[in-house]
């Protein structure tokens, strides 16, 4: 394999990489930005897509229907966890919020293995992303490629909506001001559930796109929790383009670090945080916390 | 020897020069008020006299001692203490017990982690004079964020007053207030200013306070001194009308 | 104080009446108890809220082990001297962590923990990477004497250690060291305008934090007889955290509650059934909503009515 | 699904231990399993409970041991050192079982072995894979009734000293098991006389497979070993399958189990390794085994089903010959234990408590009208050629 042909691909596969990565980090990010809460639960909720993504395949027999199915679910179920309990709760300090996202990230874990069971699940992709692309003479799979282009999608859609609709206008302004977008005479509680639930449906979704690569399991969660919450301190918690760049930075920095130097792989995504909250304590493109 | 000296404090935020070349000084047991229309750079200048930003050049000399590096908490050791434009206290602490965290800063012991008794004792004891002296005794158990705005104010007076400060820094000490709390804000301090030999430097933008209060006035105006001495001679000042005080007066 | 020696007798007085089995679940509470109470004196008096604070359990784990495994030094010094090595590493992490503050410092605290996690992985010499240390033993002395390896002895030396750290951490949050802490939790930039150089005070806290916290770490490696990466891992960290706030921040024997009631009910849960995630997590959403200032707020509420 | 009641399983609910009991006024047999139920190797967990409530079930059918029944007493550990160590303490010390099974993780089984003296108390091993717990950290109440790590690559090795692959490259995971598996390989090729041309270890919880596939293409080896698990092993081969690997390098991995080829289907066709143990074993007491599984649970038998079994079997020898539990007249009595098992004759060892026993290579293929690939025997290797010397990891020959 040419020089060339190695980086071509190795900087595509950290792009699918930084696609899954972006859709549970800026899905945190929106949440923390808005509403000042560490969903510790997360990653509970990126379990919930890969599973609901699994059930939605098996019964529509589609993927894409998965693909639809799984964030409508999981987010639904996200703002009425919102509605249900979290509403409750605000005015109080940060403790509230982490202890009750833990309790939620335990029973949603538990959960699923009473109804999907212990075993891992496959999710099959379609048979139209299922092939190969030759790239330099070297093969790539599909999926990867319409993975880094989900992702895109994804994030253009999602700026779009921050930027042109009422409701974007909204979720920025509160989280400007919450007070003053009450006092405008806007119901501040709907769109905190609108953006809890926006947050975990992104979680969901990106749930139904790893599940293909790495199957649908109880192991999910714990895993991802970490990794998000890396990317998103290392952009800045609530920043929408910070979690973009810090997804983009982890997914490069694990590709071609654990190629060159495989010993430090786990230490890498740790040391890049470190320094980086160092130097700007905020994140990247975070306020001054 | 001047208490506080500013030779040419410069302070630049990228392009804007927000206090330029500022020379002035405070004499012990002096009062004096530094005053300016909204932009002026009162509130930077402020900044750079506590030492909260860094100077682009020039220096600030306390007593003689050069203290342009030295870092907030380090100048309040030397004597200097200050209050916030917005009330900062520690408002689930009673009164007495914020007063008694101001004092204790003096304590060579402050940091004691263990035991530590005297020290409290000793703390308490001058907090307790503080609150005296700004007549705060009747609320001195109560937590400090349920007292009355004014009383809040003086709270935070009393505390700086409480370290026995060899210089006051009075960051707009009636803003925020009502009309009614501003007049007794004012009464208390001035009859404070008057039976002592304290040394303060008030920032403020509300002329009644500044010439029921102040004996000096230093005025600023974009950032530059534009005149500076007693207030009948400052009112007097062509400058400072044209530049400020405009049908003021 | 009579009510902590009142507590201290009656746990002094335990090992005559309880089995075996509730001898070893006690300790390890006790073990767990001062982990959480070392978190409380920087989450619950200076506002610095850790969420890598498995690092102080493990740095202490994996030195007391090694200390264990490679010298002769007697059980009771080893667990000081781990606790006391945790203390010192902690100057240098804090020193780094509190160049933020708020959430950041919390971040900054998640990033060491997980660094740790990582080296902990690769130094196999010291660490054992994966498989840990095992069969660390309850080494003899002082004296000679093979008290302290015995279950009873263990318990009492894990008591000793969590009063004589309750009483150090009682005093500290009640000097004048703590009174500035809480001037630092309630307004920082308050404090630091009133003459403290206040980041110090928080470097201090964090040291003395991990200090308790090692020594727990300490106390687990010859409880258990081995130490492994888990110990230095962010779920340990998140529930010892939990366990504070379940217990009250800012109370010290709050955490030591909640450390006990979250094993314990953890335990009892799990030999019951199987979905003991299920319901210990309602159990947390309900303490939430209904207990908001944890264990101590409930029985202090008792007490007000 | 798990039943909500586990503190205590009679496991004949059809109440014939309780009569028994009552009838001769026996106690019963305590066993306690602190497993993995949930968490990442609830998997593993869960089928090595299925083997023992199987196991305990027929033979209190059968009149129990000794006429005594058999009680499990099954706790969660969540794959966890220290949950394990307490739940092990709380069966041993509380329920005053001096029988163990479980600890399904090696981590697990190093962190409860050496409290197994002061215990009093047998461990019987089903699943833990790490070779030191024979070898340096060994203690006398440890036995272990499963095919090893170093076994299961030593199989491996065998086989490719027949075949026709020269270069080979080997992928594991960071951790104990992973580094062992492999050292144990690259002598093995060496003395096949045949190319090991690298080796790389992926952190534990790795989603993203494509840089060491990537490695693995580079390497010019035509096969790769792979020492995997779990989640991991799954997103592996989904990962190898998507990047066409398998057209170019045969994967070989150390355990082939139903579980994983569930898991990633297709993906798993080609696959060839060794397995501790698979249901198309050809002999009569496996058949029956196998009717009698299927009967139960509608599916066939896993692999730590079937070496739980075993396990469970070799136990229940010990304790018939030596008519006692009391760990001083058990421990010599398995000690020289024989049993003709599922898989054949098994005999343990004294000398390190390893089981003696064959080892298999299998291939995943796929069949018509089965909904998975399933495994297909290869080959097989008798158990003194597929056991290490005594207390040792490695091979000398």
């Amino acid at each position: 394999m040419d020089f060339l042909a190695f980086l071509v691909t190795q900087c595509l596969n950290a792009l699918s990489q930084a696609a899954l990565l972006f859709f549970l980090g800026c899905g945190l990010t929106l949440i923390f930005g808005i509403m000042r809460i560490v969903n510790f639960a997360h990653g509970a909720f990126f379990m919930l897509g890969a599973y609901v993504g699994w059930s939605a395949v098996y019964v529509t027999g589609s993927f894409w229907g998965a693909l639809v199915a799984a964030p409508i679910l999981v987010g639904g179920f996200g703002a009425a966890f919102e509605m249900g309990i979290l509403r409750r709760l605000y005015g109080r300090d940060g403790h509230s919020f982490l202890m009750v996202t833990f309790g939620l990230t335990l029973m949603m874990g538990e959960a699923i293995r009473l109804i999907w069971g212990v075993a891992a699940l496959q999710v099959v992709m379609p048979q139209s992303l299922s092939g190969i692309v030759f790239i330099l003479d070297e093969p790539f799979p599909i999926y990867r490629l319409f993975l880094a282009g989900a992702g895109i999608v994804v994030a253009v859609v999602i700026w779009q909506f921050l930027e042109r609709t009422r409701l974007g206008l909204l979720i920025r302004a509160t989280s400007q001001n919450a007070e003053m977008v009450h006092a405008l005479g806007t119901d501040v509680r709907l769109v905190r559930s609108a953006v809890f639930g926006i947050g975990c449906g992104l979680a969901g979704i990106g749930g139904v796109f790893a599940a293909p690569m790495v199957t649908a399991s109880l192991g999910m969660a714990p895993n991802a929790v970490i990794d998000t919450f890396v990317i998103v301190i290392i952009g800045g918690m609530g920043s929408f383009l910070g979690s973009m760049i810090g997804a983009l930075l982890v997914a490069f920095v694990q590709v071609f670090g654990s190629y060159y130097f495989p010993d430090f792989a786990l230490a890498f995504m740790y040391l890049i945080m470190l320094t980086i909250l160092v130097v700007r304590p905020g994140g990247l493109l975070g306020k001054e916390a | 020897m001047p208490l506080l000296e500013l030779r040419g404090l410069t302070k630049r935020y990228g392009g804007i020069l927000a206090v330029d070349q500022v020379t002035m000084s405070v004499e012990p047991g002096e009062v004096r008020a530094v005053i300016g229309p909204n932009g002026a750079g009162k509130t930077s200048l402020f900044h750079l006299i506590t030492g909260v930003v860094k100077a682009t050049e020039g220096d600030v000399l306390f007593d003689g001692q050069r203290v342009t590096a030295m870092p907030a908490f380090g100048r309040c050791q030397l004597g200097m203490s200050r209050t916030f434009q917005i009330t900062a206290l520690f408002p689930e602490m009673s009164a007495r017990e914020n007063t008694s965290l101001a004092a204790q800063a003096r304590d060579k012991q402050r940091w004691r982690p263990l035991g530590g008794g005297s020290v409290f004792a000793e703390a308490q004891r001058r907090g307790d004079a503080a609150l005296e002296r700004l007549g705060l005794t009747h609320v001195a158990d109560r937590p400090a964020g349920l007292l009355s705005h004014g009383d809040q104010r003086l709270l935070e007076v009393a505390m700086a007053l409480a370290q026995q400060p060899r210089l006051l820094l009075m960051d707009e000490p009636t803003q925020g207030l009502s009309v009614e709390e501003t007049a007794q804000a004012v009464d208390v301090l001035a009859g404070l200013f008057a039976s002592s030999d304290l040394t303060v430097l008030l920032v403020e933008h509300d002329m009644e306070v500044v010439f029921r209060l102040a004996r000096k006035i230093t005025v600023l105006h974009r950032g530059a001194v534009i005149a500076d001495g007693d207030p009948e001679a400052v009112k007097a000042d062509a400058t400072v009308q044209s530049a400020y005080l405009g049908g003021y007066v | 104080m009579r009510m902590t020696i009142a507590v201290a007798v009656l746990l002094a007085l335990l090992p005559l009446g309880l089995p075996p089995y509730a001898m070893t679940l006690l300790t390890e509470a006790l073990i767990m108890a001062l982990f959480a109470m070392s978190l409380d004196l920087m989450v619950g008096y200076a506002r610095l809220i850790s969420f890598g604070h498995a690092a102080a359990y493990g740095l202490g784990a994996y030195t007391c082990g090694n200390i264990l495994l490679h010298t002769d030094i007697p059980l009771p010094f080893a667990v000081l001297m781990a606790g006391v090595f945790s203390g010192v590493v902690a100057i240098g992490v804090a020193w780094v962590c509190t160049l933020a503050t708020g959430v950041s410092f919390s971040m900054l605290t998640l990033a060491f923990g997980q660094l740790l996690y990582a080296v902990a992985f690769k130094w196999t010499s010291v660490t054992g990477a994966s498989d840990g240390l095992a069969g660390i033993p309850r080494t003899k002395g002082p004296f000679g004497t093979a008290f302290f390896g015995t279950k009873t002895g263990f318990y009492y030396l894990t008591m000793a250690c969590l009063f004589g750290s309750f009483l150090f951490a009682r005093a500290v949050v009640r000097s004048p060291f703590g009174a500035v802490l809480r001037g630092i939790r309630e307004n920082e930039a308050k404090t630091l305008s009133l003459g403290y150089n206040t980041r110090l005070y928080k470097i201090a806290v964090v040291a003395m934090s991990y200090m308790l916290g090692g020594l727990a770490g300490a106390l687990y490696a010859p409880f258990a007889g081995f130490a492994n990466t888990e110990l230095l891992f962010w779920l340990l960290s998140g529930q010892v955290l939990i366990m504070v706030i379940v217990g009250g921040t800012g109370t010290l024997v709050g955490p030591i509650l909640g450390a006990v009631f979250f094993l314990l009910v953890q335990q009892q849960l799990s030999t019951y059934t199987d979905s003991w995630a299920l319901v210990f997590g309602a159990i947390f959403i309900l303490f939430v909503l209904f207990v908001p200032d944890g264990i101590m707020g409930l029985a202090r509420r008792r007490r007000a009515h | 699904m798990a039943g909500l009641s586990r503190r205590t399983i009679l496991t004949a609910a059809a109440a014939s231990p309780v009569v028994l009991r009552h009838a001769r006024g026996e106690t019963p047999i305590k066993i306690g399993m602190p497993v993995a139920l949930t968490g990442p190797a609830g998997e593993i967990g869960t089928q090595m409970r299925h083997g023992a409530e199987f196991w305990a079930k027929e033979t209190n059918a059968a009149g129990g041991i000794l006429g005594r029944p058999i009680e499990l007493i099954i706790q969660d550990t969540t794959g966890d050192p220290a949950t394990c160590v307490r739940k092990a303490q709380d069966v041993v010390e509380r329920d005053g079982c001096r029988l163990l099974f479980g600890m399904t993780l090696s981590s697990e089984a190093l962190a409860v072995v050496p409290k197994l003296g002061e215990w009093n108390a047998i461990f019987m091993s089903s699943d833990n894979g790490d070779g030191r717990l024979t070898g340096s950290s060994f203690v006398p109440n440890f036995f272990r009734a499963n095919i090893s790590g170093p076994m299961e690559t030593r199989v491996i090795s065998l086989w490719l000293r027949q075949g026709k692959l020269g270069k080979f490259f080997a992928l594991g995971m960071d951790y104990a098991w992973g580094h062992n598996s492999i050292g144990v390989f690259q002598d093995e090729v060496k003395r096949a006389g045949k190319t090991f041309v690298g080796d790389v270890y992926s952190p534990i919880g790795t989603k993203d497979f494509s840089t060491y596939i990537t490695k693995i293409r580079q390497s010019g080896a035509d096969g790769c070993f792979l020492v995997l698990q779990g989640d991991d092993n799954a997103a592996f081969l989904s990962q190898a399958r998507d990047y066409r690997l398998q057209d170019k390098v045969q994967l070989i991995t150390s355990i082939v189990d139903l579980n994983s080829i569930h898991a990633v289907g297709d993906a798993a066709i080609g696959l060839a390794g060794s397995t501790r143990y698979v249901a198309t074993i050809d002999n009569p007491k496996n058949q029956a085994f196998v009717a009698a599984w299927q009967k139960q649970y509608n599916a066939l038998p896993d692999v730590f089903e079937g070496e739980q079994y075993q396990a469970c079997k070799m136990l229940q020898a010990g304790i018939e010959e030596a008519k006692s539990i009391d760990a001083d007249k058990l421990r010599p009595a398995l000690e020289s234990a024989k049993i003709d098992s599922i898989k054949g004759p098994v005999a343990m060892r004294a000398c390190d408590h390893q089981a003696v026993q064959g080892g298999y290579i299998v291939k995943v293929v796929k069949k018509d009208g089965a909904k998975f690939p399933v495994p297909e025997i290869v080959t097989t290797f008798p158990g003194d050629q597929v056991t290490p010397a005594c207390r040792q990891m490695t091979f000398d020959s």
